[in-house]
């Protein structure tokens, strides 16, 4: 753990709704509760969940775009989990960030020279000359023609648009990149291609990944270790080549909902009942437990700890010993 | 999908084209500024260029200078060496041509002229300089303020929102023209003061709209991008917020030149305009009134003139707002 | 729903606060102080000496203008909110007394102008709205453009020398709301009376409006009408009629409701000008008057009252949206 | 029996930039009981082709230009294309339901649930107040939403996101039509929400026995759904067959490279690049004379620019439009 690039500790983050004559708050949004995770220099750490499960606000979160309410964040040694923005700021360099909605994530009103080269600029790190060379390369590494540099937005398509953030991510070659659901807006023949880039990429800058997506197997191709969240914690952890080795009812039924391109495949589906509660009233005991085809009593009452189960396997369940590999992991792994 | 080249700012132009009568409005406005800025070259009772007893002179430059009637006598008498080029209007603002007191249009007086034997065709022209002046400089006044409090609004948020919100709102709780009224009633009506009186009461629109657009913009992703990649607040307003906000504001200020320029001539026609000495399309419009049943022509006249600037103005707007309604293309 | 008008009524309170330090500032905002302005302005109305001290004498007790300011300040505070604005200095009838005759005028005015403004507006809009940019879109929005370039008080006095000088036509009263010794008529008569003399100011309070409120309309209903649950509502198959009607104008209308509490403050300061042409004895003359014999009480009531009454009118069109519109807004959700 | 008979199908829109081919020539089967899945990536015109059927394309800019749709039901065949307006919002609702991608911003968010179901039944089959109602609550029992009588007096912003997408099926559903026309109905929902929609349309359609026009740009589900299979590319059929043939045997090369570019979870393939479809889709208003794929393509030759691509040039026996095939 020596090692470990970012670490974070029961990192927890509400929004409160107000309501009221007074604005008073009245309940609250709880987006992360007690996350604890670290992310070792070069790992690929995959983190996947539902809509709403809070895990792009834990990528807010550690980008500090928004302020936790409780918690540490450790990275690359320093504390920063109060820091004041201008101390905050020569940091940034070392810690990126690639988004979902490449139509959304570049300024239409920029060109894509400036957009990449921006970050160069605000922390002043070349002149404007050797600014433009760096862009040009960056462009080049990216798949991207150096024509580019002066064209806006608008005239490239998704794909491309994704290469132009990832070289504004890149550009002042950071330590970490945190990807938010880098791939879930682009076609199925886009998002191999980014796949890649980013695998490129990583090896060569040595870059860290924290990779958050809803789809568990676009996480499980690029990541060494995959994160599985729930309602704002963590369900479970284990490594991405040991899938379906991974015990938790909610990720194997997480497994077993992912639609296979094979007709002929006949399995056996856990479907799960009901909806995700509500993350403003979250269930006591297990969060879990109402969807749970396994849950019992002591799942109502008493919240699981994420525990270690086997080797690099953490999962928050009080049954997990009693739980197997199901039977969808391993006939996937088959085919 | 792959366009061919192309800015914001020549997409909208290229929509805004597609409105002709925006575009006819963009040469009158064109037209009224070049006008102003000539008008003693236009309309004047000295002449622009003359030679007397050997000498070369610029009398519109020179308020003591000779008059073309003066000259017209001198001329008479024959005393030689004497000649001058008359402006395309021969008539100042304030020349009392007394033999044509509110004379119908003629020949002389293309638009006949006023109880005083004023030409209108002159006072027109000047008056266009009071017109398109209040109009610019009160919105310019009122666009910085807005954009200001309202990027201060909407960026910051909290307090400093709270503040210029309740602000905004008690600002727009007053009847605008009766504010003004009854500030330009305290310090004295002067076209300075009108100016500034219509600038800082007619900020509030501008605010509200920056702001809106700060809160939208503001939550975007490339907004995140750039505070993930270090960029301060002021590079963030600057660089990323404000260009998205400046075409509806631009809209904005259009129209707000028009509304300022139709309170300004209010404002006139009440009597509190600028001094009498210089005429403006409302003060015309004002002292037209005692000779509503004879003198058609002196309230039909100003009031066109006032129209078709603010009718300019207006379609300007129009055309613009079409051109960046996100429902054409982003 | 009680809840919500409360805490409106309770944020108004800092408004009407502010509205009445700006209303104090103008007083001070006079060069010298306001009492020998008065004095001033009453000398140039030809009043003999004693008169003119008279009214410095009144107006420093009025104000309060010996006493330091905060002290001037609780004053005029504590007579706003009770609505006592002492007396007039042109004839010494209570203001309140000039104001409860005027304001009756005033808000019939605007009030018939609004509906109308409305009637006429809102299906000219949905109609633009629904054909948009076709040949009776264009015609309408120039003829509209027209009509809210055209100065009021210029169209104010060609009306009048058309229609009621005798000089063209004289088929319409051009001052004042009713005719002399009508007062005696049976009711009926009065209305009639009335109406007849509203007519001309009336066609000139409301021409402007249509173009910006037919806007308006359209505008929201284009927006309304992009929407997913337009098509929705067609692919049930009803009639394109009730498709507008039902699905797209109530949708529409929400934004356009709010905008009247907005309408007010801009019509109340059209009327100065246009009461001022046909002599209508409500507040808009009544204010343009006192502004020029620097009748401040009047002045300061005017601004108050005015201003007081657009909040209301505000306050009920934010009701309105709320029992229009089922959908709960979380008031402050942050990220 | 055969429901609909597409042919020749085209769709354009008329812009600025050109004119914008997003359906071209689209010829087609539905079976009564039988699903059809439409697929394809991000603007291919899957949406617009959907669209098309029921007549509901924003007109201007856009038009059919021809074709024929001929649907075959109790009332006997007819060309879609040729009804009145009138007629064609007979079909709309009652023989032809459609649910689409975002079941938040599909459903009015100023009326109730209820009222917006009980308006499609209340428009096609008539009956008082009362009958109205319980149908809608018999409507809302069918897809699965408990307690169905408050349900239906809340607003759509009160409901999940799954709820509201099962809403949306009853009000398709609601007057038993006998196609339902599904556009990307489970793009927005979560993997866990989206099995359950995909179980209840299965289970809808053996009760009920419609035929489903099921769009989506997701292989997984095709595979779940689908009995017939047409994807699509550039506003034109690629490909199209049965299930089988087309998971276990396609022909054309982007049905082939979409297949590949799927990340398995096969063991072993963590980490190891994954196979791609080079190049971009092109512009539909600026399309190349020859195969639109013909840029991407590993097997192209000159011939793919210079021709136009017929239905089958190979003989496959179905349409693949390649000629290398």
């Amino acid at each position: 753990m020596s090692e470990s690039l970012l670490n974070i500790q029961n990192l927890t983050k509400g929004f409160p709704i107000r309501g009221g004559i007074l604005g008073r708050e009245v309940a609250r949004v709880q987006a992360v509760r007690g996350v604890d995770i670290s992310i070792d220099r070069g790992e690929v750490l995959g983190l996947v969940g539902e809509s709403g499960c809070g895990k792009s606000t834990l990528g807010m979160l550690i980008l500090r775009l928004i302020d936790p309410d409780a918690g540490k964040i450790i990275f690359d040694g320093q504390d920063i989990t109060t820091m004041p923005q201008s101390k905050l700021r020569p940091i940034r360099k070392s810690m990126q960030v690639v988004f979902q909605d490449p139509y959304a994530s570049l300024n239409p009103r920029m060109s894509v020279g400036d957009i990449i080269g921006e970050p160069l600029l605000v922390h002043k790190v070349t002149s404007s000359k050797e600014r433009r060379d760096r862009v040009m390369d960056l462009l080049k590494l990216v798949g991207l023609n150096e024509k580019a540099y002066g064209r806006y937005p608008h005239e490239f398509s998704g794909g491309q648009r994704q290469r132009v953030g990832i070289a504004r991510a890149i550009i002042l070659t950071p330590k970490l990149v945190i990807a938010d659901e880098p791939v879930s807006a682009l076609d199925v023949s886009i998002r191999g291609e980014i796949l890649n880039l980013l695998e490129d990429l990583k090896d060569r800058f040595s870059l860290t990944y924290l990779f958050i997506s809803h789809d568990l197997k676009v996480v499980e191709h690029i990541s060494d270790r995959i994160a599985v969240m729930y309602l704002g914690q963590i369900m479970e952890m284990f490594p991405a080549s040991e899938l379906c080795e991974a015990r938790h009812p909610y990720t194997q039924a997480l497994v077993s909902a992912i639609p296979v391109p094979d007709p002929d495949a006949k399995r056996e589906r856990i479907v799960l009942k009901g909806d995700v509660p509500s993350p403003i009233d979250p269930p006591s005991g297990c969060s879990f437990h109402p969807r749970c085809p396994y849950a019992k009593d002591v799942c109502k009452s008493q919240e699981p700890q994420l525990d270690k189960y086997g080797d690099g396997f953490f999962a928050a369940c009080h049954f997990i010993d009693e739980m197997k590999a199901h039977s969808v992991g391993s006939e996937l792994a088959s085919k | 999908m792959v366009n061919e080249r192309q800015t914001y700012a020549s997409m909208i132009w290229r929509q805004f084209k597609k409105s002709r009568l925006a575009v006819v409005s963009l040469f009158v406005v064109a037209a009224l500024v070049v006008i102003a800025l000539l008008a003693p070259f236009i309309a004047n009772e000295r002449p622009i260029l003359m030679r007397h007893a050997g000498e070369w002179s610029m009398p519109i430059f020179d308020k003591a200078s000779l008059t073309l009637s003066e000259l017209d006598v001198i001329k008479d008498s024959s005393s030689g060496d004497l000649w001058f080029i008359n402006p395309p209007i021969p008539f100042g603002p304030t020349t009392y041509d007394l033999d044509s007191v509110l004379s119908p249009p003629t020949k002389k007086h293309l638009l006949g002229t006023d109880g005083d034997g004023r030409d209108i065709v002159s006072q027109l022209i000047w008056g266009s300089r009071i017109s398109l002046s209040v109009g610019v400089v009160a919105i310019g006044i009122a666009a910085i303020i807005g954009i200001i409090f309202g990027l201060l609004a909407g960026y910051f948020g909290g307090w400093a929102d709270m503040i210029i919100s309740r602000l905004i709102e008690i600002m727009t709780c007053f009847p605008t023209f009766f504010l003004i009224l009854t500030v330009l009633a305290f310090v004295g009506p002067s076209i300075f003061n009108i100016m500034v009186v219509i600038g800082i009461t007619g900020w509030t629109g501008i605010a509200r709209l920056v702001r809106g657009e700060c809160l939208k913009v503001r939550g975007r992703q490339f907004v995140h991008a750039a505070v993930v990649s270090g960029a301060r607040d002021g590079r963030i307003m600057w660089r990323h917020i404000l260009p998205h906000a400046l075409a509806p504001v631009l809209v904005s200020v259009s129209f707000g030149v028009a509304s300022a320029i139709l309170a300004e001539a209010a404002l006139s026609f009440l009597g509190f305009g600028v001094p009498a000495s210089t005429a403006s399309w409302g003060s015309m419009l004002s002292e037209a009134q005692e000779y509503m049943d004879i003198g058609w022509w002196l309230t039909l006249v100003p009031g066109s003139a006032i129209f078709v600037t603010i009718m300019a103005y207006n379609l300007i707007g129009e055309a613009l707002r079409d051109a960046i309604d996100p429902n054409m293309k982003t | 729903m009680a809840s919500y008008v409360l805490k409106r009524l309770l944020l108004m309170i800092p408004t009407l606060l502010g509205i009445i330090v700006i209303t104090f500032a103008v007083v001070h905002l006079a060069p010298g102080d306001p009492a020998t302005l008065m004095s001033q302005s009453a000398e140039s109305s030809s009043m003999n000496e004693g008169s003119a001290k008279s009214i410095v004498e009144e107006t420093k007790k009025l104000y309060g203008l010996d006493k330091p300011l905060p002290v001037q300040f609780l004053r005029w505070v504590q007579r706003a909110v009770t609505l006592d604005f002492g007396n007039s200095y042109r004839d010494h009838r209570p203001v309140m007394e000039k104001i409860w005759e005027a304001l009756p005028i005033t808000l019939l005015l605007n009030i018939i102008t609004i509906f109308i403004i409305y009637i006429i507006s809102v299906p000219l809009g949905i109609y633009t709205a629904v054909k948009p940019r076709g040949v009776a879109d264009r015609v309408v929005s120039v003829v509209l453009l027209v009509f809210y370039s055209l100065p009021s008080f210029w169209v104010a006095i060609m009306l009048m020398v058309i229609f009621g000088s005798g000089d063209y036509l004289n088929w319409l009263p051009i001052t004042g709301i009713l005719s002399h010794g009508a007062d005696k008529l049976p009711w009926y008569e009065i209305v009639m009376n009335i109406s007849w003399h509203l007519i001309l100011p009336i066609v000139c309070l409301t021409y402007g409006g249509f173009a910006f409120l037919s806007r308006f309309t359209r505008a929201s209903m284009l927006e309304v009408i992009r929407q997913d649950y337009i098509r929705t509502a067609r692919a049930k198959g009803l009639s394109e009629w009730r498709v507008i009607m039902k699905h797209g104008v109530r949708n529409a209308l929400i934004p356009i409701l709010t905008l009247m509490g907005t309408l007010l403050p801009a019509l109340l300061g059209g009327s100065v000008i246009i009461e001022q042409i046909f002599s209508i004895p409500g507040m808009g003359r009544l204010g343009f008057e006192s502004i020029l014999s620097r009748d401040y009480p009047v002045i300061m009531a005017i601004a108050t009252i005015s201003a007081m009454l657009t909040l209301v009118s505000i306050l009920l069109s934010d009701v309105m949206y709320k029992v229009v519109d089922p959908r709960i807004t979380f008031d402050k959700r942050e990220g | 029996m055969t429901l609909l008979q597409v042919r020749n199908l085209t769709t354009q829109f008329f812009t600025d930039e050109g004119v914008v081919k997003a359906v071209d020539g689209a010829t087609f089967n539905l079976d009564k009981g039988k699903t059809l899945c439409i697929v394809g990536e991000s603007g291919c015109g899957k949406s617009v082709m959907s669209l098309s059927l029921m007549r509901l394309i924003p007109e201007p800019p856009g038009r059919i230009v021809q074709g024929e749709i001929m649907f075959n039901d109790v009332q006997g065949e007819r060309d879609l294309l040729k009804l009145s307006n009138e007629e064609m919002r007979r079909i709309r609702g009652k023989r032809i339901g459609m649910i689409f991608q975002e079941p938040m911003t599909s459903l009015n968010p100023v009326y109730t649930i209820g009222n917006q179901i009980g308006e499609a039944i209340a428009l096609h089959e008539g009956g008082s107040n009362k009958q109205v109602k319980e149908r809608t609550i018999r409507m809302l029992e069918l897809v699965g939403i408990p307690a169905p009588e408050q349900r239906m007096r809340e607003y759509p912003h009160q409901l999940s996101g799954g709820m509201r997408q099962r809403a949306m099926i009853a009000m398709a559903l609601s007057c038993t039509p006998d196609i339902l026309i599904a556009d990307e109905p489970t793009t927005a929902l979560d993997v866990t929400i989206q099995a359950q929609i995909l179980d209840l349309m299965r289970e809808l359609q053996r009760e009920l026995g419609m035929a489903i026009i099921f769009v989506t740009h997701d292989l997984g589900v095709v595979a779940e759904m689908a009995d017939q299979i047409a994807v699509m590319y550039a506003g034109k059929f690629v490909e199209v067959g049965t299930a089988q043939q087309i998971f276990n045997d396609p022909k054309h090369p982007y049905t082939q490279g979409l297949l590949k570019s799927i990340p398995s979870f096969e063991k072993g393939t963590e980490g190891k690049r994954l196979p791609t479809i080079p190049g971009v889709v092109p512009s539909l208003s600026n399309l190349p004379m020859g195969c639109a794929f013909a840029d991407r393509c590993e097997k192209v030759k000159d011939r793919c620019r210079g021709e136009a691509v017929s239905e089958d040039p190979c003989n496959v026996g179905r349409l693949v439009r390649c000629f290398y095939a």
